[in-house]
C-alpha cells in the first residue's frame, strides 16, 4: 500500500492504457509469445490469399515430394505434397485455421459453462458452491481423454463433434479459477458497497464482479485453449478426432507418422507447427498471467 | 433525539470449520445486541479485533441477514425496505480503502454507481452530481477520471465517503474509516466527517478500535467484547468514569504522546478473547483483575444505569447471587 | 530385449494390429482369428490354396449323399493337442454346437447354413444343410474347425479361449489377452495332414496397435513379420536390408455403394446418371498404381474374381473420364455439382483418394470415418448416402459370400432390387454348377449396367518379414507359418 | 478424523455414481452395443439374438441400475470383445499401468523439483528463464508426437531400447519419459511459485534474521512450505497420467490399462470402458482423499492437535 | 554512558523498480548505545523498515544498501563477510518483526524454531537449548512454557505469538534488538502488555534497542530518544521529552497536532493536518522533501538543507531555528 501512495505523482504521466502497454511489452515472454501467435493468425486469415494451391487438390502423379530444401524438392511445393500429392504448404496454412478454430469455439463452449458455474458458486456460496463443487469434482474424476475418446468413437468424428464433445468436457478449470476468483472479489467491499448502494444481484455479477475476474478468464481462456488444441491433435493422432480431408495438424501429424521413418518431414512439419502454436498461445498466455499477477507464476 | 435505527436482540453466528478434520462449529459473532441509534448523534463502537463491530455493521447496513433478532428504521422492518430502499436512507464507509472501491471503474463511476442503480438522472446529469460531491470531499474534478489505483489512502477514502453521501442518507456507518490510514491523512478524514455531519446533518455509526479517535468524534459510545456490548455510556461520562473493568482496561492502554509517563500496566492476564470459545459466565472473566467467583458462571446483564448501561457484576447488585450449576 | 529372438532361437515373432477377442475361431470374427484358428485347429478339408483343390484333412473323403447331405470319412489315429483323439464325435459335437443360435456363434455367416451332423460310426458323420448349399465344403475347409468335444464340453467356449486346445500344426502355450499369444509346434502333428510339418518352432504373437510401431519393431530387429502394411510403407521398407516385402492379392474387395433406398438422404443418387457420373469419375487405375499397390487389380462387378461365379463378362464398364461425369451431373441437373456424405471405415488414405475425385468433378464430400459397426448402423438405419466398403468373404472362394451379402436384401442392401435378389437367390441355392454361374452372371451385369455400386479394386497384402525367412502369400491374406523356413 | 474420511469416501461414492451413470448414458446413447458386437456381415436376426441375451432391448435405465447391482456386487460382467471377466482383464492390466503412472510422476518430481527450486532461488535469472523454457517447450511438443521423436532416436538409431511391449524395465524407459515429461511442467511452475512466495513469507526473514546459513532456510523453512501444493497437485495429476497414458500405451503397446481402454473403445467393449473409467475415477477421488491427508500431515494447520 | 553499540553514518537504500531507482533510505545516520532505546517513526512508506533491514542485512534483492559507516559494536558490518553477518545474526543482534502471524513458520513447532538459533550460534544440545527456551518463555510471561514449545504457531493467539518472537530474539542473549512495528497488528490493550514487557526486559538486560513504529503514543512512552523520519530520511532527531516538549521541525510538529489527544483536543473540533500527499521516492530528490506541504517553505527549501543542532543532542533538518 505504501507503494500506491508514493506513486501517485509518477503514475500522473501516463494514461492508464500506456502503462498497461507499457507492461505488456516489458514482458518479453508475453511480447515474443503474442508476437508469434500474430503471425499465426494472420497466415491462417490470409490462407486463401497466400496458399499456392488448393488444399484439397490432389495429385496421385506427384506423390510424398519432399520440400524445396531436399535435393528433389521444388519451389511448385515448397514445403512438398503428401501421400496424396496435395501441396503441403497449403494445408499447413488451412491447417492454422482449423486449430486456431478448434482452440477458440472449445474455449468459448467449455468458457461460458465454467464462468458460469465458477461466478454462482463463488458469489452464491452455500449450496451452490456445494453443487458446482461436486460437478467439478465428478468432471475431474472422469478421464477426459478417455471419456472424449469413447464418445467421439460412438458418435464418429467430425470438426464439430470434437468441438462439442471437448468444450462440453473441458470446463473445468474454468470453474475452478472463476469460482476462487469470484470468492475473492466478492468478499471485497466495493461489492458490499454496490449492495448497500442497492443493485441488484445480477448487475453486482455482471458489472463488479465479471470486469475484475476478467483478467483470470483471459489466462485460463488461452491455456486452455493451447490444451483444447492438442487434445484435438491427440484425438486426431488416434484417428478418433477431425476427419480428412481436413487439414487439421493432428490429423496430418496422424497420416504422416506412417512415413516418418523414411520422410520424417512430413510428420516434422505440422508437429513443429503445432508445437510452435501450443508455445506462443503458452508463452503469452504466461505473460499474461505475470502482467496480472506477477507474483504467481503457476 | 428520536431513534433512528434500531436493532433489538441482533445475533448472527457463523458455521465455521477449523481445519479439514474437526467438525464445523458455531461462531457467535454477535450476541443478542440492542442498540438505538438517534437522529443526529454520532455512535462510537470500539473493541477488540474480532468482537463482532464489522458484523454489527454489516447488518445494520442489512448487508447481512441476523440469525436472530431484527432491526428496524424508523420503525419499520428494514427486510421490507428492500437493499433500495435501504440503500436511499443508510450507507456505509469501509475499513479499506482498497478494497472498497472497484479497481475498473473511474472514480466518477464509482461515485455515481448509487444514482446509476436508482435510475436517477441522465448520465451527463450524473456525473455533475458526482463532481459536485467529489468537490465537496475536497477531490478537485481532475480526479474524476482516475482510477482508484492512481489515488492515495486517503484520497481513495474520500472517493468512498462521496460515494456513500451521493444519495444523501441519513445515516453512515463508518466501519473503522481511517485504521488504515496514516495519522496525517486520518486527521484530514475525521475532519471531513465532522464538517459533513455539521453541513447535512448526518447521523454516523463510527466503528473503531482507537479510543482517542472515538473520543474524539463520538457523542455516545458502546464497548464491545466478544459479540456483546458490556458498556454503552454518553462519551464524556464513558472516558471520565468508565464503569466496566474491560473499558478501563482500554482507556489504560491508551498510548498518549506524553512523555516519561510509561507504559501502563492493564492488569489483564494472559489469556485472549477466542470467539470460537467464549469462556462461560461473563465473557471477560478471564482477563478481568476484579473478578469475583460467580462471574465464571453467570453472564451478567445489560444493565439500563440512567441514559447509559453496562453488563458487569460489579454493577449490578441484584444479580449477585451466582445461580450455581 | 530386441536381441536374442528370430532365426537364432527357431521363433518368429509377428506383430498383428488387432487382438482378437477369444481365440476360439466361432468367436472372432477378425483376421487374426483366422490366422491363429488355421494354425491351432484342423478342418475336415483343406484348400490347396496353390491348385484351389480340395483334399482330406480331417476327413479322408466324401460324398454327397442328397442334396442336403454329405458324409464324410474320418481320419484316425489323430490326437488333440491334450491327447484326446480324434473321432466321429467331435466332428457331430462341434457341428451341431456351432449350428445352434443359443451358443451365439460370432461368425453366424459360416455356420447358420448347418442343420446338423449325425455320427453313424466312430470315423464316419453325415452333415446335413438346411437348404441346398453347394458351398458347404469351401466353408468347412475354411472357418468351421473342429473342436475337441470333450475339452469342450467341460470348459465351454470360455475354457477353450483362456486353454485352448487343437489339433493343428501349433499349440497354444501362452495366451494374454489383448497383449500376445505364443503358439509352439506341434511335435506329434499326424503325418498325412494336407499341411506339411511345421519347421519354426515357436510362434511369438503380439498385438501392437500402432503400425507405426509394428514398423519401427522391423527395423529395429524387434519383430520379424508383419502384414497388412500399406504400400507406401512397404515400398520404404524395401530399402531395409534386413527385411523382405512380399505382396500378394487378396480376396478382399474394395468398393462403393450408393444409397437408391426410399427415403434415401441423397434423392440424386437414384438418379442412375448420378450413379454413372461417380464411376466415371474415379481413377481406379491411377489408385491402384499409386496408392494400393503391386497385386491390387481394378475390378467391374462387385466380386473377387477368382470366386466361384464371378465375372464381369458382359458387364458395362465405366473408364475413368471425368468430363463425361460432369457431363452426366450437368445432365442429371447438378451442373454446379452437389454434397454427399461418405461413411468409411478403414483404408483411409484410399477414400481421401475417392474424396479427391469426386471433388475434382464438382462433388464434395464429408467423410464420416466409422467404426465398422457404427458404419453399419448407418448403412442399415438408410443414413449412408456413399459408403467406402470393403469385403474379404471370410476367405469363402463362392459369389455367394460377397455378392449376395450387398445385393440379397439383407441390412447391407441400400439398393434392393428385387430381380437382382431372385437372381442371387437362384445361384446362392442351385446345385447345377452351370445354372448357378448364369444366375451370378445376370445378376452382376444388372448391378454393372444400372450402376448400382461402384467396383474399384481387390485389396493386395503387403507382408513384411525379416529376409531370413522363405514364405509365399495367397490370395486368403493366411500366412502359413507351417510351411515356412528359415533360410 | 475419522468422520472426514469417512465424509470424503462418502463424496468418493457419490462422484463415482455421477461418473458410472454419465459415462453409461453418454455412451449407450452415442451408440449401439448390439451392432458393436455382432461385428462385420451380422444380420437383423443376430443383432436381435444379442439384444435379447445381453439385455439390450431393455429401457436404459433399468439397463444402468442393473449394470450397478451387479457392479456393486463385484459382478463386473464380461467382456464383450476378449468374452472374459472385466475383473480379471483389468486386474491383469493394472499393474502395468500403475508402474508407468508412477514411474512417470517420479520422473516428472525428479526433473521438476531442482529445477523449480533453482528457477525460484535465482528468480529472473538466466536459470530461471532456462527452467522456463524447459517448461515452456515441453508444453508445447505434444506428448505423441515426443514419443515417436524417442522412437525414432533411441529404438530406430541408436537401437537401444526396445520400441514396444512390457516385458523389462527397459520397455517402461521411453513411455515414462513421453509421459512425464509433459507434467513436469506444471509440477516445476508450481514448485518455483510456490518456492518464490514462500521465500519473500515473514517466516523465512525471521529465518534469515536468526542467522541460519542459506541451505537451511531454503530446504528446511522454504521447501517445506512451498512443497504443500505440489501435493495436492500429484494426485490430480496422477489421475492425469492414469487416463493420459492411453496414447502412450497405444504407441508403445505397453499392456496397460489405457491400451485395453483404447481397444474396448475401438471395439465398442462397453462393461469394459465403464470400469475404466469408473476405476479411474474412482483412483482419483482417492488419490485426492491421500492428498489431502497428506497435505494435513504436512501442513500442521490443517493437522491439528 | 557506554559505548555506541551501533553506528550508522550515511546509510542509504535503493530500490530497484521498473520506474526506476526507488530512493528508499536517504543517507541517515544515528547510533544506538548499550541499554538506550532508540524509536525510529515516521509515516508508511518512509522507510522505516528498509533502514532495519539494511542493518540486518536482510534486504530483498532488488534493493541495493550503501552506507559510509555501519557497524555493530565497533565491527563495520559493511565489509563483513556473509558468514559473519550470519554469525553475528540472531547472535548478537536481533530482530522482531510486525506481523507475529506471519513471523513464525507455520510448519515447525515453536519449540523447534526457539532452539534453532541456539543451536546454530551456541553449539549447545538440544536439551540445553530448550531449557533455555522453557527459561526465557516463562520470563515473557508464558505459563506452562515447557508445553508449548511442542506446539504449532497457529495454536498460539496474536499476542502469545509476539511473545514467542520476543523470546526467539533473546535467545542468544542479544546486545541489539530491532523491533520493526512489534505491535501495530495487536489489539490496543495487548499491545500495552507487549510494550510493557520489552521496555522491562530491556531494561533489564541492559540491551540496545531500535523500535520501529508509526504511534507517536509508543515514541513517547518508551523512547529514550526519537528520530522522526520522513521520504527516507531523518528530519529530527533528539531526546525524547526534549523533541516532544519543542520540536523544531514543521513536519514532527504537524504530526503530533494531528493525533487527537484527550483533554488536549476539543472533542468534535478540528484537529491539525498536514495537506498534500508524501513525494514519490523515485528519482533525484533535492532540497527539502516536505517544502511542497510545509506552510513555511521558501525558496531555499529547494536547495541542500542544512541539519541543525543544539546542546543537548537534538537535531533537525530545517531552515527554521524553532517551531512554529
Ligand atoms: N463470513 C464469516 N464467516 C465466519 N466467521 C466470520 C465471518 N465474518 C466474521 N466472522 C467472525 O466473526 C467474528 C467477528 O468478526 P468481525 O469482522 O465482526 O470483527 P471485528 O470486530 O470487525 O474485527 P476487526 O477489528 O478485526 O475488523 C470474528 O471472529 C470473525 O472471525
Ligand atoms: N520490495 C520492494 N520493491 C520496491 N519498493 C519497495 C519494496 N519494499 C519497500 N519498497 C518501498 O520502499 C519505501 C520504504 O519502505 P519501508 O517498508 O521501509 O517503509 P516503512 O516506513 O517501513 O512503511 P510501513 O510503515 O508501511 O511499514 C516505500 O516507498 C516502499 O514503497
Ligand atoms: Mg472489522
Ligand atoms: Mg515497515
Amino acid at each position: 500500500m505504501t507503494d500506491t501512495i508514493l506513486s501517485v505523482q509518477t503514475v500522473a504521466e501516463a494514461s492508464p492504457g500506456m502503462r498497461l502497454a507499457r507492461r505488456f511489452l516489458g514482458q518479453k515472454a508475453f511480447v515474443i509469445g503474442a508476437g508469434i501467435l500474430a503471425v499465426i493468425i494472420t497466415l491462417a486469415l490470409l490462407a486463401p490469399l497466400i496458399a499456392p494451391h488448393d488444399p484439397y487438390a490432389q495429385n496421385l502423379a506427384l506423390r510424398n515430394v519432399p520440400p524445396v530444401w531436399y535435393a528433389k524438392g521444388s519451389w511448385l511445393h515448397p514445403l512438398g505434397t503428401d501421400q496424396l500429392g496435395r501441396d503441403y504448404l497449403s494445408r499447413v496454412l488451412y491447417g492454422a485455421r482449423i486449430s486456431l478454430l478448434i482452440g477458440i469455439s472449445i474455449v468459448l463452449i467449455s468458457g461460458i459453462i465454467g464462468t458460469t458455474l465458477g461466478l454462482m458458486a463463488g458469489y452464491f456460496g452455500g449450496k451452490m458452491d456445494l453443487l458446482v463443487t461436486f460437478l467439478v469434482t465428478t468432471r475431474l474424476a472422469m478421464p477426459l481423454i478417455l471419456v472424449a475418446l469413447a464418445v467421439v468413437a460412438m458418435v464418429g468424428g467430425s470438426l464439430w463433434i470434437v468441438i462439442l464433445v471437448l468444450g462440453l468436457l473441458k470446463w473445468d478449470r474454468f470453474a475452478v479459477v472463476m469460482r476462487s476468483a469470484t470468492q475473492q472479489v466478492r468478499s471485497l467491499d466495493y461489492v458490499a458497497a454496490a449492495e448497500a448502494a442497492g443493485a441488484s444481484t445480477t448487475r453486482i455479477i455482471l458489472r463488479e464482479v465479471l470486469p475484475n475476474i476478467a483478467p483470470h478468464l483471459i489466462v485460463v481462456a488461452t491455456l486452455e485453449a493451447a490444451s483444447a488444441i492438442l487434445l484435438e491433435a491427440a484425438l486426431s493422432f488416434l484417428g478418433l478426432g477431425v476427419q480428412p480431408p481436413l487439414p487439421s495438424w493432428g490429423l496430418m501429424i496422424s497420416e504422416a507418422k506412417a512415413y516418418m521413418f523414411f520422410s520424417f518431414w512430413l510428420i516434422a512439419i505440422p508437429g513443429s507447427a503445432l508445437a510452435l502454436l501450443i508455445f506462443a498461445i503458452n508463452l503469452a498466455g504466461d505473460g499474461l498471467r505475470d502482467v496480472i499477477s506477477p507474483e504467481g507464476r503457476v | 433525539m428520536t431513534t433512528l435505527l434500531e436493532a433489538r436482540d441482533l445475533t448472527r453466528s457463523f458455521e465455521v470449520s477449523q481445519g479439514m478434520f474437526k467438525a464445523r462449529r458455531k461462531l457467535h459473532a454477535v450476541n443478542g445486541i440492542s442498540l438505538d441509534i438517534r437522529k443526529g448523534e454520532v455512535l462510537g463502537i470500539v473493541g477488540e479485533s474480532g468482537c463482532g463491530k464489522s458484523t454489527l455493521a454489516r447488518m445494520l447496513l442489512g448487508l447481512l441477514p441476523p440469525t436472530e433478532g431484527g432491526i428496524t428504521l424508523d420503525g419499520t422492518d428494514i427486510r421490507t425496505l428492500g437493499r433500495k430502499g435501504m440503500a436511499r436512507r443508510v450507507q456505509p464507509v469501509f475499513q479499506d480503502p482498497y478494497s472498497s472501491l472497484n479497481p475498473r471503474r473511474i472514480v466518477a463511476s464509482i461515485v455515481a454507481l448509487p444514482l446509476e442503480v436508482h435510475g436517477i438522472g441522465t448520465a451527463a446529469e450524473r456525473r455533475k452530481q458526482a463532481l459536485e460531491i467529489l468537490d465537496k470531499v475536497g477531490l478537485p474534478q481532475r480526479f474524476a477520471d482516475r482510477y482508484p489505483r492512481e489515488l492515495s489512502g486517503g484520497q481513495r477514502q474520500r472517493v468512498a465517503i462521496a460515494r456513500a453521501l451521493v444519495m444523501n442518507p441519513e445515516v453512515v456507518v463508518c466501519d473503522e474509516p481511517t485504521s488504515a490510514l496514516d495519522v496525517s491523512v486520518q486527521s484530514q478524514i475525521l475532519n471531513l466527517l465532522m464538517d459533513l455531519r455539521r453541513e447535512l446533518g448526518l447521523t454516523y455509526v463510527f466503528i473503531s478500535h482507537n479510543l482517542a479517535v472515538v473520543e474524539h468524534i463520538a457523542t455516545r459510545v458502546a464497548v464491545m467484547y466478544l459479540g456483546r456490548v458490556v458498556e454503552l455510556a454518553e462519551t464524556e461520562t464513558l472516558f471520565r468514569t468508565p464503569r466496566h473493568p474491560y473499558t478501563k482496561a482500554l482507556l489504560a492502554s491508551v498510548l498518549t504522546p506524553e512523555p516519561g509517563q510509561g507504559i501502563p500496566e492493564t492488569g489483564l492476564g494472559l489469556a485472549f478473547p477466542d470467539p470460537l470459545n467464549p469462556a462461560p459466565g461473563c465473557p471477560f472473566h478471564p482477563r478481568c483483575p476484579a473478578r469475583m467467583p460467580h462471574c465464571s458462571t453467570t453472564v451478567p446483564r445489560l444493565l439500563q444505569l440512567g441514559r447509559d448501561a453496562v453488563a458487569c457484576h460489579l454493577h449490578d447488585p441484584g444479580q449477585s447471587i451466582p445461580s450455581t450449576q | 530385449a530386441p536381441a536374442l529372438a528370430g532365426k537364432a532361437d527357431n521363433t518368429i515373432r509377428f506383430a498383428y494390429d488387432q487382438a482378437p477377442e477369444s481365440v476360439d475361431p466361432f468367436f472372432n470374427n477378425v483376421r487374426i482369428g483366422v490366422i491363429i484358428g488355421q494354425h491351432v485347429w484342423d478342418t475336415l478339408v483343406y484348400r490347396d490354396p496353390n491348385t484351389n483343390e480340395y483334399k482330406g484333412q480331417l476327413a479322408t473323403a466324401w460324398r454327397q449323399i442328397d442334396d442336403r447331405t454329405i458324409e464324410f470319412d474320418l481320419r484316425q489315429g489323430v490326437k488333440f493337442h491334450n491327447g484326446e483323439e480324434f473321432d466321429a464325435d467331435d466332428v457331430v459335437y462341434t457341428m451341431n454346437f456351432i449350428s445352434k443360435p443359443e451358443n451365439k456363434v460370432v461368425t453366424q455367416a459360416n455356420v447358420s447354413w448347418i442343420e446338423k451332423a449325425e455320427k453313424v460310426d466312430k470315423y464316419k458323420v453325415r452333415i446335413s444343410t438346411k437348404q441346398v448349399f453347394p458351398a458347404a465344403i469351401e466353408y468347412l475347409a475354411g472357418p468351421v474347425v473342429i473342436h475337441p468335444n470333450e475339452y469342450y464340453e467341460k470348459v465351454g467356449p470360455k475354457g477353450q479361449n483362456d486353454k485352448p486346445v487343437g489339433s493343428g500344426p501349433y499349440k497354444v502355450t501362452n495366451y494374454v489377452p489383448g497383449k500376445s499369444i505364443t503358439l509352439e509346434k506341434n511335435a506329434d502333428y499326424f503325418k498325412d495332414s494336407p499341411k506339411p510339418q511345421p519347421k519354426i518352432g515357436k510362434m511369438d504373437i503380439r498385438f501392437i496397435p500402432d503400425r507405426q510401431t509394428q514398423m519401427a519393431e522391423a527395423i529395429s530387429d524387434g519383430v520379424d513379420f508383419i502384414m497388412h502394411v500399406p504400400k507406401d510403407q512397404a515400398e520404404q521398407l524395401e530399402a531395409v536390408p534386413t527385411l523382405q516385402v512380399v505382396s500378394g492379392e487378396t480376396m478382399r474387395i474394395v468398393f462403393m455403394q450408393m444409397n437408391t433406398l426410399e427415403g434415401t438422404p441423397a434423392p440424386a443418387l437414384k438418379d442412375e446418371r448420378v450413379r454413372k457420373a461417380i464411376i466415371h469419375a474415379i481413377d481406379r487405375e491411377g489408385m491402384v498404381k499409386s496408392i494400393v499397390g503391386a497385386g491390387s487389380r481394378v475390378i467391374n462387378t462387385i466380386c473377387f474374381p477368382s470366386q466361384f461365379g464371378c465375372t464381369d463378362e458382359g458387364a458395362t464398364r465405366y473408364p475413368y473420364d471425368p468430363a463425361k461425369a460432369k457431363q452426366l451431373l450437368a445432365e442429371a441437373g447438378y451442373p454446379n455439382g452437389l454434397q454427399l456424405d461418405i461413411v468409411a471405415y478403414r483404408e483411409r488414405n484410399q477414400t481421401e483418394a475417392l474424396i479427391g475425385h469426386l471433388q475434382a468433378v464438382g462433388i464434395k464430400t464429408n467423410l464420416r470415418f466409422l467404426q465398422y459397426a457404427a458404419m453399419r448402423e448407418q448403412v442399415a438405419s438408410n443414413k449412408a448416402m456413399l459408403t467406402h466398403q470393403t469385403w474379404g468373404s471370410f476367405s469363402v472362394n463362392d459369389v455367394s459370400a460377397a455378392t449376395s451379402n450387398y445385393f440379397g436384401f439383407r441390412s447391407e442392401d441400400i439398393t434392393r432390387d428385387p430381380q437382382v435378389r431372385d437372381l442371387l437367390t437362384k445361384g446362392d441355392t442351385s446345385v447345377d454348377p452351370q445354372v448357378r454361374k448364369a444366375s451370378y452372371r445376370e445378376a452382376l451385369k444388372i448391378i454393372a449396367d444400372k450402376a448400382y455400386a461402384v467396383p474399384l479394386y481387390s485389396l493386395p497384402v503387403y507382408y513384411v518379414a525379416t529376409s531370413d525367412l522363405n514364405f509365399k502369400a495367397y490370395p486368403d491374406e493366411m500366412p502359413r507359418f507351417w510351411e515356412m523356413t528359415w533360410k | 478424523m475419522i468422520g472426514y474420511i469417512l465424509k470424503r469416501l462418502g463424496l468418493a461414492l457419490l462422484v463415482a455414481l455421477a461418473v458410472s451413470a454419465i459415462t453409461f448414458f453418454l455412451l449407450r446413447l452415442s451408440g449401439d452395443v448390439a451392432l458393436a458386437i455382432a461385428g462385420e456381415g451380422a444380420q437383423k436376426e443376430d443383432l436381435d439374438l444379442i439384444r435379447k441375451t445381453y439385455g439390450l432391448d431393455r429401457p436404459l435405465v433399468v439397463q444402468y441400475v442393473d449394470w450397478l447391482w451387479q457392479t456393486l456386487q463385484g459382478n463386473f460382467g464380461t467382456s464383450l470383445y476378449f468374452k472374459t471377466d472385466v475383473s480379471r482383464l483389468v486386474l491383469d492390466k493394472l499393474p502395468t499401468t500403475i508402474i508407468l503412472g508412477f514411474t512417470a510422476l517420479g520422473f516428472a518430481l525428479l526433473i521438476s523439483i531442482p529445477l523449480g527450486v533453482l528457477a525460484a532461488v535465482y528468480a529472473n535469472s538466466w536459470i530461471d528463464r532456462l527452467a522456463l523454457a524447459i517448461a515452456v517447450v515441453g508444453q508445447a511438443l505434444p506428448n505423441f508426437f515426443f514419443a515417436l521423436i524417442l522412437v525414432m532416436v533411441f529404438s530406430i538409431t541408436l537401437r537401444w531400447l526396445p520400441v514396444s511391449g512390457s516385458g523389462t524395465w527397459l520397455h517402461f524407459i521411453m513411455p515414462t519419459i513421453a509421459l512425464g515429461y509433459y507434467v513436469a511442467p506444471a509440477f516445476m511452475r508450481l514448485i518455483r511459485a510456490g518456492m518464490i512466495e514462500v521465500l519473500s513469507a515473514d517466516y523465512i526473514r525471521t529465518a534469515r534474521a536468526k542467522g541460519l546459513p542459506t541451505h537451511k532456510v531454503i530446504f528446511k523453512h522454504a521447501l517445506r512450505n512451498a512443497v504443500v501444493p505440489v501435493v495436492a497437485l500429484t494426485a490430480v495429476q496422477l489421475g492425469f497420467l492414469l487416463g493420459g497414458s492411453v496414447v502412450i500405451e497405444t504407441i508403445f503397446a505397453l499392456d496397460g490399462l489405457g491400451y485395453l481402454a483404447y481397444q474396448s473403445i475401438t471395439y465398442k467393449d462397453f462393461p469394459v470402458m465403464q470400469i475404466i473409467v469408473l476405476l479411474l475415477s474412482i483412483l482419483y477421488v482417492l488419490l485426492t482423499l491421500a492428498s489431502d491427508i497428506a497435505n494435513a500431515w504436512l501442513d500442521p494447520r490443517i493437522r491439528v492437535a | 554512558m557506554s559505548e555506541a553499540i551501533l553506528e550508522v553514518g550515511g546509510l542509504s537504500v535503493d530500490i530497484a523498480t521498473p520506474r526506476g531507482a526507488l530512493h528508499a533510505v536517504r543517507d541517515i545516520s544515528f547510533s544506538v548505545k548499550s541499554g538506550e532505546t532508540l524509536c525510529l517513526v515516521g509515516e508508511s512508506g518512509c522507510g522505516k523498515s528498509m533502514t532495519s533491514l539494511a542493518i540486518m542485512d536482510l534486504l530483498p534483492k532488488a534493493a541495493t544498501r550503501t552506507a559510509r559507516r555501519l557497524a555493530f559494536a565497533g565491527e563495520d558490518l559493511g565489509k563483513a563477510s556473509r558468514k559473519r553477518v550470519n554469525a553475528l545474526r540472531g547472535d548478537r543482534m536481533a530482530m522482531i518483526f510486525q506481523e507475529p502471524m506471519t513471523a513464525l513458520n507455520p510448519a515447525y513447532t515453536i519449540g523447534n524454531q526457539l532452539v534453532e538459533a541456539y543451536r546454530q550460534h551456541c553449539s549447545a544440545s538440544e536439551a540445553e537449548a530448550r531449557e533455555r527456551a522453557v527459561y526465557l518463555l516463562g520470563k515473557v510471561g508464558i505459563a506452562s512454557a515447557a508445553q508449548r514449545l511442542g506446539q504449532y504457531p497457529h495454536q498460539l493467539s496474536g499476542g502469545l505469538r509476539q511473545r514467542v518472537m520476543i523470546a526467539m530474539a533473546l535467545m542468544c542473549g542479544p546486545d541489539l534488538l530491532i523491533a520493526d512495528e512489534p505491535t501495530t497488528a495487536l489489539d490496543v490493550t495487548i499491545q500495552a502488555q507487549i510494550l510493557r514487557l520489552l521496555a522491562d526486559l530491556q531494561r533489564e538486560l541492559g540491551i540496545a534497542m531500535v523500535l520501529i513504529t508509526h504511534d507517536l503514543g509508543i515514541v513517547a512512552r518508551i523512547a529514550d530518544r526519537v528520530a522522526v523520519m520522513y521520504a527516507g530520511q531523518i528530519v529530527e532527531e533528539g531526546p525524547t521529552a526534549s523533541l516532544f516538549a519543542n520540536p523544531r521541525h514543521p513536519y514532527t510538529q504537524g504530526l503530533i497536532d494531528c493525533i487527537p489527544v484527550p483533554g488536549r483536543t476539543v472533542p468534535g473540533g478540528k484537529l491539525g493536518v498536514i495537506p498534500g500527499v508524501v513525494p514519490s521516492l523515485i528519482g533525484e530528490i533535492r532540497g527539502c522533501s516536505f517544502r511542497d506541504r510545509c506552510s513555511h517553505a521558501r525558496d531555499i527549501c529547494a536547495a541542500t538543507v542544512p541539519v541543525k543542532e543544539t546542546e543537548d543532542g537534538h537535531q533537525w533538518r530545517c531552515i527554521l531555528e524553532n517551531a512554529v
